[in-house]
């Protein structure tokens, strides 16, 4: 049956001057939201604006504070636990909700296993799976554990999961964070397929294009406040960063100084593989932005932990400052002058129970020693500084790191890196998950750094920002080096090209 | 007769089927002149190990106030040093069955026998197979009771044509017993007799044996009197024509003397030893306790 | 592009089929070197009835280590098994004995005194499921003080001394260790049955998906909308009913029970179930690991007794050696939480 | 924004204050609660000497459980401190004994003894940590078995039997035990001390805070430039250092070890550390708490000796009781890992 999409349709889901506060903390005002049939309905918001906060409230996974939810127009009290999912609203978490022990299949009907009488129809299972993985062009096998996959894949079968309940109402907390296009493209074509069978879908990104692209309505949260409500089509790239952060935000950007020709090699790769990888090899200079690009699972975060020792190395030579380096840990890379920031915050950047002083000095502790012992003095300044620097934003410094916003918990990791002051900084994704504002902060910050002649490899998989940023760019493919992108070379459209194989060295 | 007079009494815990019995026994001996004696009290503590019962001394010492105390050192080796502590208090001193690594000590020792338990069970063996056979040993726990009772009953053998062919530890209790009887019997195709060594193995092996279908093939001896036994050996049963005594009620013994010397200042003081005596057919009567849950 | 995004995908699930291969290696190698050496020691270790006597003796604690299986996968631990298993052995000759004057010796009070000793078990097992549960106590000091209490209990029915089976009823329920079934013994049969349902219960139903996922990370099962704390709680119910079960299959193997029954059961079982190939912190359980587990500690014993060249003394030292060799051959999947 | 920022930012961090004083309150709570009810049963429960006794008997396992509060944390385990105590115990009296003929059985020939305690203990710790670490196995069979090894060598080097010291010698080395520094008993005086050092080293040094974060999160660790392996070997070898530390004061007050020595210390020092606070599972630890614990554990022990009401049978009932209830007066802080 047709079901009129769009504006004219009543709201499925709607949140009723919504307010909620964790112990003492207000992190949501009196915010109104709803979402209807067949539309896309996007939040967009500064880190910790509150976002993911009011979606679980409307997925039931937080009760609020004070406000109500209506139903189909119906004020209801949702199941906590994801029970909501029986009503038909679905959440895509932000951070992945996957145990690392079982199967893609365990997971994807994990509390929804098809069973008779308790006892499972695997092979259904097994076949639902991998129908639901090939709908999404996702190659991995049903029966692969969790621990296996690479992020881009465990996001893919957080997004199976969800769009095999039979949705009403489809809420995604950043899905395309991890993604590259091909997965993002894949993801927009099943969202057009949902809400062309009625379905309401709520979108947060901090990625304004897809913004653009994909909704139907807008609403911007800032520090908790409802903004405004506004139609897609009447909001430019400008105006939605201007209502998000409250200034304007002109080059985000900053001018590129490329480093003079002669400018030292300060490391230098020769004929590195590793797991994943095959013969890469590359200089970086002094003073250089290196810009890594290529499609999830090209073997980019293999190179960099190939370099730093996390990863072994089957062959190949590495050279810091002209010297023949190997790394067998971290602890040697970092002596060495090369700090690495994971792109995985939560499995290898954070401990997420405990609070923002240890994780931020983690890396440095040696640093804060008075004698042979910690001096939480220079720890806390040391924490102010960061704040400061990378306007991380927690609610009171008590938290623990897991209950920082995704956007704050990678600037906390951005910080945890830089404490190091290293002379080489490879970043793995260094903005997923970070908002315009602050992004535009951390482009500079890293343009800075260059400036002062620190190298950086950046590994990202937002072409915008490696081509806004990367003096060079290196494309990889299949875990091979396939294009090296200098100057004007340095387009979309370049890089897609060679990514998909379609110019370059065969890889 | 007005004073009244604490007694401690600190025996192991009843972590197998004789210490079982030594707990009951003592217990009821407690309970028994606590009526007889009105001016007499009585502390009793169980201990698992010597770290325990060292801190139960110090406890009966430190807040209980006794006058006198009643001992089965579970470790006498570690105990010692403790128990010299409250003799140096001034308190009377009742050592039950182990001797402890320092002479001189006890006011009064209620010796049990160890290596006589195994010196009688090797006479019996010698005399029920005079001309030798092969036999299997299930010894207790690796402790130094243990050695004593199978270091006598080597030496008892010693010179016979009684070949010892196996032995293992079965720790005193009925599951290992079985275990290392089934086992022994998976070995060796003929077995004489078996030496238990204590009561509780026994049960566990002649359950073995029988489940083999080869009880009949051989004679079994136990040890410490466990009542179950008693009354096969008094029916006059094959399997187990005999058993060899070490009676738990030996702490019994020792808390009545040691009552006697309080309320009666009688003169107990010295050694008296408990012989292992063989328990056969026609004396198992006087051995066979009722009520008794060992 | 969409190709591509298949394309790019490199490795089929090679990887993860390889390492479980591996992984089942583990157990079944250790438990393969241990038969050589066991035929190589002596001549009868091979035979039926020698082969009969270690798989019978193992069904006492291979039911209890099925049931910690569930337990360990799910996060959990239970140390109170042995000595609930001496309480249980206990209620179960007291009720019997208190029945047999107006029952009788028959299959009545015997049949209630089974009956009974697996409601015991059933009801113990939840006790401490509650505990962790609703009391939100760490498992490990649960159950290490339903450990004490269970102990001191049989101790305390025995009067410090040994519980006795009516003689009589004993005769009517001996069969139960002692009989076979077509050929088997009865132990045997009850523990082959008891796994074969156990691997089916974890492979195949949901309940065993959903201890792994709380054994994985009870986050994301609690938000996967399974009643966490009620799958818990089933665990530790079912682990004290198999401890029944495991009861009843003892009492009549002796007819007695007393303060040194079942005494260090839990870390045999324990031991056991992490041989056998399952991650003590949860996630990740296999029954037939357990199996093997149970069957390798009952073949150490039985070797160190069929032979003459180790000292007694140290036959423990033995043990432990095998225990770590067994494990080492299957490396720890350490998966970081 | 920066200002805005640090505005959200600064103020003190009063919740995690309060989180804190919560979680604290529970050991403390359940150590007054016990020792009310022991004022209340015993005029002589409070007396100094009655203290003194208390305190000078937890220290064997008050070190040991020090130990395994650093192992603990690291998301470790370690079973065989108890027989590893025993084993330890009786090389320490064989080598007094073996150098007496020689150099007499003065402080030279205890002093060589008591260092080589040290060592060995350093030595098997470090072995359990290198078989963790190195052979990746589960850091519970790993211990199980080295639990089994040597309870089995101290019971060969006894031949069964009972080691005792030399009887000069133990002159020479009682005053270890049964001496006094400034009035304080000798043990009381190194147990305060090993607590000090091990709190600042917990809380103040980069070795504490580097094995919070491998049991919180190894990969984590890993990543952070933490040499996980070394660290986590040194908390097992640490563990050793402070099992022969316990040793070295055991043997002056016994004089003597057997198979039976320290047997299920184990237990009771991992007991004590969960009661303290720390989690089993790793990444949080607290030395004063197993401080506490293990003071409360021996406080249970002294408490049944100055009352008559319970059957000692029951001994361990009431114990079990108790160590469930002093856990369940501060939840366990489950962290979903
Ligand atoms: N469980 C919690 N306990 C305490 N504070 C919390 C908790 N969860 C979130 N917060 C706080 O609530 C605020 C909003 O968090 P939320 O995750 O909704 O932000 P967000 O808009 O999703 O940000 P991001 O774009 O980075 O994901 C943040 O300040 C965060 O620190
Ligand atoms: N330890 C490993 N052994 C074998 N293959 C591996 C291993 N780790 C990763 N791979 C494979 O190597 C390829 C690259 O691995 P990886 O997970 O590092 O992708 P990636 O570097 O994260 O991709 P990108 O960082 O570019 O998104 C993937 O196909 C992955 O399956
Ligand atoms: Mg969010
Ligand atoms: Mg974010």
């Amino acid at each position: 049956m047709p079901i009129e999409a769009g504006t004219q349709a009543p709201p499925v889901l709607a949140a009723n001057r919504i307010s909620k506060s964790f112990g003492e903390i207000p992190v949501l005002f009196s915010v109104d939201f709803d979402v209807r049939a067949g539309e896309v309905h996007a939040i967009i918001g500064e880190n910790g604006a509150g976002k993911s906060t009011l979606i679980k409230i409307l997925s039931g996974f937080e009760q609020p504070t004070s406000g109500t939810i209506a139903y189909d127009g119906r004020v209801v009290t949702l199941p906590p636990n994801g029970e909501a999912e029986a009503l038909g609203i679905v959440l895509i978490h932000q951070e992945f909700n996957l145990a690392e022990h079982l199967r893609v299949v365990d997971s994807i009907f994990l509390g929804r296993e098809i069973a008779r009488g308790g006892i499972m129809d695997l092979g259904q299972m097994r076949e639902r799976a991998r129908e639901l993985l090939q709908t999404l062009h996702v190659d991995v096998d049903p029966n692969a554990r969790i621990d296996t996959l690479s992020v881009a894949d465990k996001q893919m079968v957080e997004i199976a999961k969800a769009i095999s309940r039979d949705a009403r109402v489809l809420i995604m907390d950043e899905p395309t964070a991890v993604l590259s296009l091909g997965e993002t493209e894949t993801l927009f074509e099943q969202i057009h397929r949902l809400t062309a069978r009625g379905v309401a879908i709520v979108f947060i990104s901090h990625k304004l294009d897809e913004v653009m692209r994909i909704a139907d309505r807008v609403t911007v949260l800032r520090d908790g406040q409802l903004i405004a409500t506004v139609e897609a089509r009447d909001l430019t790239p400008d105006s939605a960063a201007r209502m998000m952060v409250g200034r304007e935000l002109h080059n985000l950007y900053p001018p590129k100084h490329e480093p003079d020709v002669d400018a030292p090699r300060v490391l230098s790769v020769r004929h590195l593989s590793a797991p994943g990888i095959r013969d890469v090899s590359f200089d970086l200079r002094k003073g250089e932005i290196l810009g890594f690009a290529g499609l999830v699972g090209s073997g980019r975060t293999a190179v960099a932990e190939a370099i730093v020792g996390l990863r072994h190395r089957t062959s190949g030579e590495i050279e810091v400052n002209g010297r023949v380096a190997h790394f067998a840990s971290v602890a040697q890379s970092l002596a060495a002058g090369i700090a690495y920031m994971t792109k995985d915050r939560k499995g290898k950047g954070l401990l997420t129970n405990m609070g923002l002083r240890p994780n931020l000095t983690l890396l440095t502790l040696r640093r804060h020693l008075r004698g042979v012992f910690l001096d939480t003095g220079s720890e806390t300044r040391a924490l102010e500084r960061a704040v400061r620097r990378f306007d991380i934003r927690a609610r009171d410094a008590s938290v623990r790191a897991g209950q920082l916003s995704g956007g704050n918990q990678q600037k906390l990791m951005l910080g945890k890196t830089m404490e190091s002051e290293p002379a080489i900084i490879i970043m793995d994704e260094p903005t997923r998950g970070i908002d315009v504002g602050t992004k535009q902060q951390i482009y500079h910050i890293i343009a800075a750094l260059a400036a002062e002649g620190k190298s950086i490899i950046l590994i990202s998989s937002e072409l915008q920002e490696v081509i806004g940023l990367s003096h060079r760019v290196l494309v990889m493919r299949f875990g091979r080096i396939v294009g090296e992108l200098v100057g004007d070379q340095i387009s979309e459209e370049q890089i897609v090209r060679h990514q998909m194989g379609i110019e370059g060295k065969a890889a | 007769q007005d004073k009244t007079y604490t007694i401690g009494v600190s025996v192991p815990t009843a972590d197998h089927g004789w210490t079982g019995g030594v707990d009951f026994f003592a217990q009821q001996a407690v309970d028994r002149l606590q009526k007889a004696y009105p001016n007499l009290k009585f502390v009793l503590a169980t201990a698992p190990d010597s770290t325990k019962q060292a801190a139960d001394l110090e406890d009966m010492v430190t807040t209980r106030n006794i006058d006198g105390l009643v001992i089965l050192p579970g470790d006498p080796d570690a105990m010692t040093a403790s128990i010299k502590k409250v003799k140096d208090a001034g308190k009377w001193v009742t050592v039950v069955d182990r001797a402890l690594s320092q002479p001189g000590i006890p006011d009064l020792y209620v010796a049990g026998d160890n290596p006589g338990l195994g010196k009688t069970t090797a006479e019996y063996f010698k005399q029920a197979m005079p001309n030798g056979g092969n036999i299997v040993v299930l010894r207790g726990l690796p402790i130094p009771i243990d050695k004593q009772r199978v270091d006598a009953f080597m030496a008892g053998i010693e010179g016979t044509n009684i070949k010892v062919l196996d032995q293992q530890f079965a720790n005193w209790n009925r599951d290992d017993g079985y275990k290392v009887m089934q086992d022994f019997l998976t070995k060796y195709p003929n077995i004489d007799a078996v030496w238990a060594q204590d009561d509780d193995i026994l049960v566990g092996a002649l359950k073995a044996a029988k489940e083999a279908g080869r009880d009949d093939k051989m004679w079994f001896v136990g040890g410490a009197g466990m009542n179950q036994i008693i009354k096969m050996v008094e029916a006059g049963s094959k399997q187990v024509p005999v058993d060899v005594s070490y009676n738990p009620n030996m702490v019994a013994t020792a808390i009545d003397l040691t009552a006697l010397h309080f309320v009666a200042n009688a003169q107990v003081d010295g050694t008296m030893i408990i012989n292992s005596t063989l328990i056969t057919k026609d004396n198992a009567a006087q051995f066979d306790y009722p009520n008794t849950p060992f | 592009m969409s190709t591509a995004a298949t394309e790019q995908q490199t490795p089929p699930p090679r990887p993860a089929r390889i390492r479980f291969r591996l992984g089942a290696l583990g157990p079944l190698l250790a438990l393969l070197l241990l038969m050589i050496l066991g035929a190589a020691l002596n001549g009868n270790f091979l035979t039926v009835a020698n082969m009969a006597n270690i798989v019978a003796r193992a069904s006492f604690i291979g039911i209890i280590a099925i049931g910690a299986t569930f337990v360990i996968t799910s996060g959990g631990i239970d140390l109170s098994v042995g000595s609930m298993a001496a309480f249980i052995a206990g209620m179960i000759i007291i009720i019997v004995n208190s029945l047999v004057p107006s029952l009788g010796a028959g299959w009545g009070s015997v049949g209630i005194g089974i009956a009974a000793g697996l409601v015991i078990g059933l009801i113990g097992g939840a006790a401490n499921g509650a505990l962790v549960t609703i009391g939100r106590i760490e498992p490990f000091i649960v159950t290490l003080g339903s450990l004490g209490i269970f102990r001191a209990l049989i101790t305390f029915l025995a009067n410090g001394g040994t519980l006795n089976l009516n003689f009589q009823a004993s005769d009517t329920y001996s069969p139960l260790y002692s009989g076979s079934l077509l050929w088997i013994p009865v132990p045997i049969v009850i523990f082959v049955l008891v796994a074969i349902v156990a691997e089916v219960a974890m492979r195949r139903t949901t309940f065993g998906r959903h201890i792994a996922a709380i054994g994985s990370n009870e986050q994301v099962a609690r938000y996967s909308a399974i009643k966490v704390d009620r799958v818990r709680l089933t665990t530790y119910a079912l682990q004290g009913l198999l401890v029944g079960l495991a009861a009843v299959l003892y009492v009549p193997k002796f007819g007695s029970a007393n303060s040194s029954t079942a005494v260090l059961w839990e870390l045999q079982a324990i031991a056991a179930v992490i041989i056998g190939g399952t991650t003590l912190r949860g996630g990740f359980g296999r029954i037939w690991g357990t199996v093997v587990g149970v069957i390798i500690l009952e073949l150490i014993g039985n070797i160190l007794n069929l032979q003459n060249l180790i000292s007694p003394y140290l036959n423990q030292a033995f043990q432990g050696a095998i225990i770590i060799i067994a494990v080492l051959l299957q490396r720890s999947r350490r998966t970081t939480a």
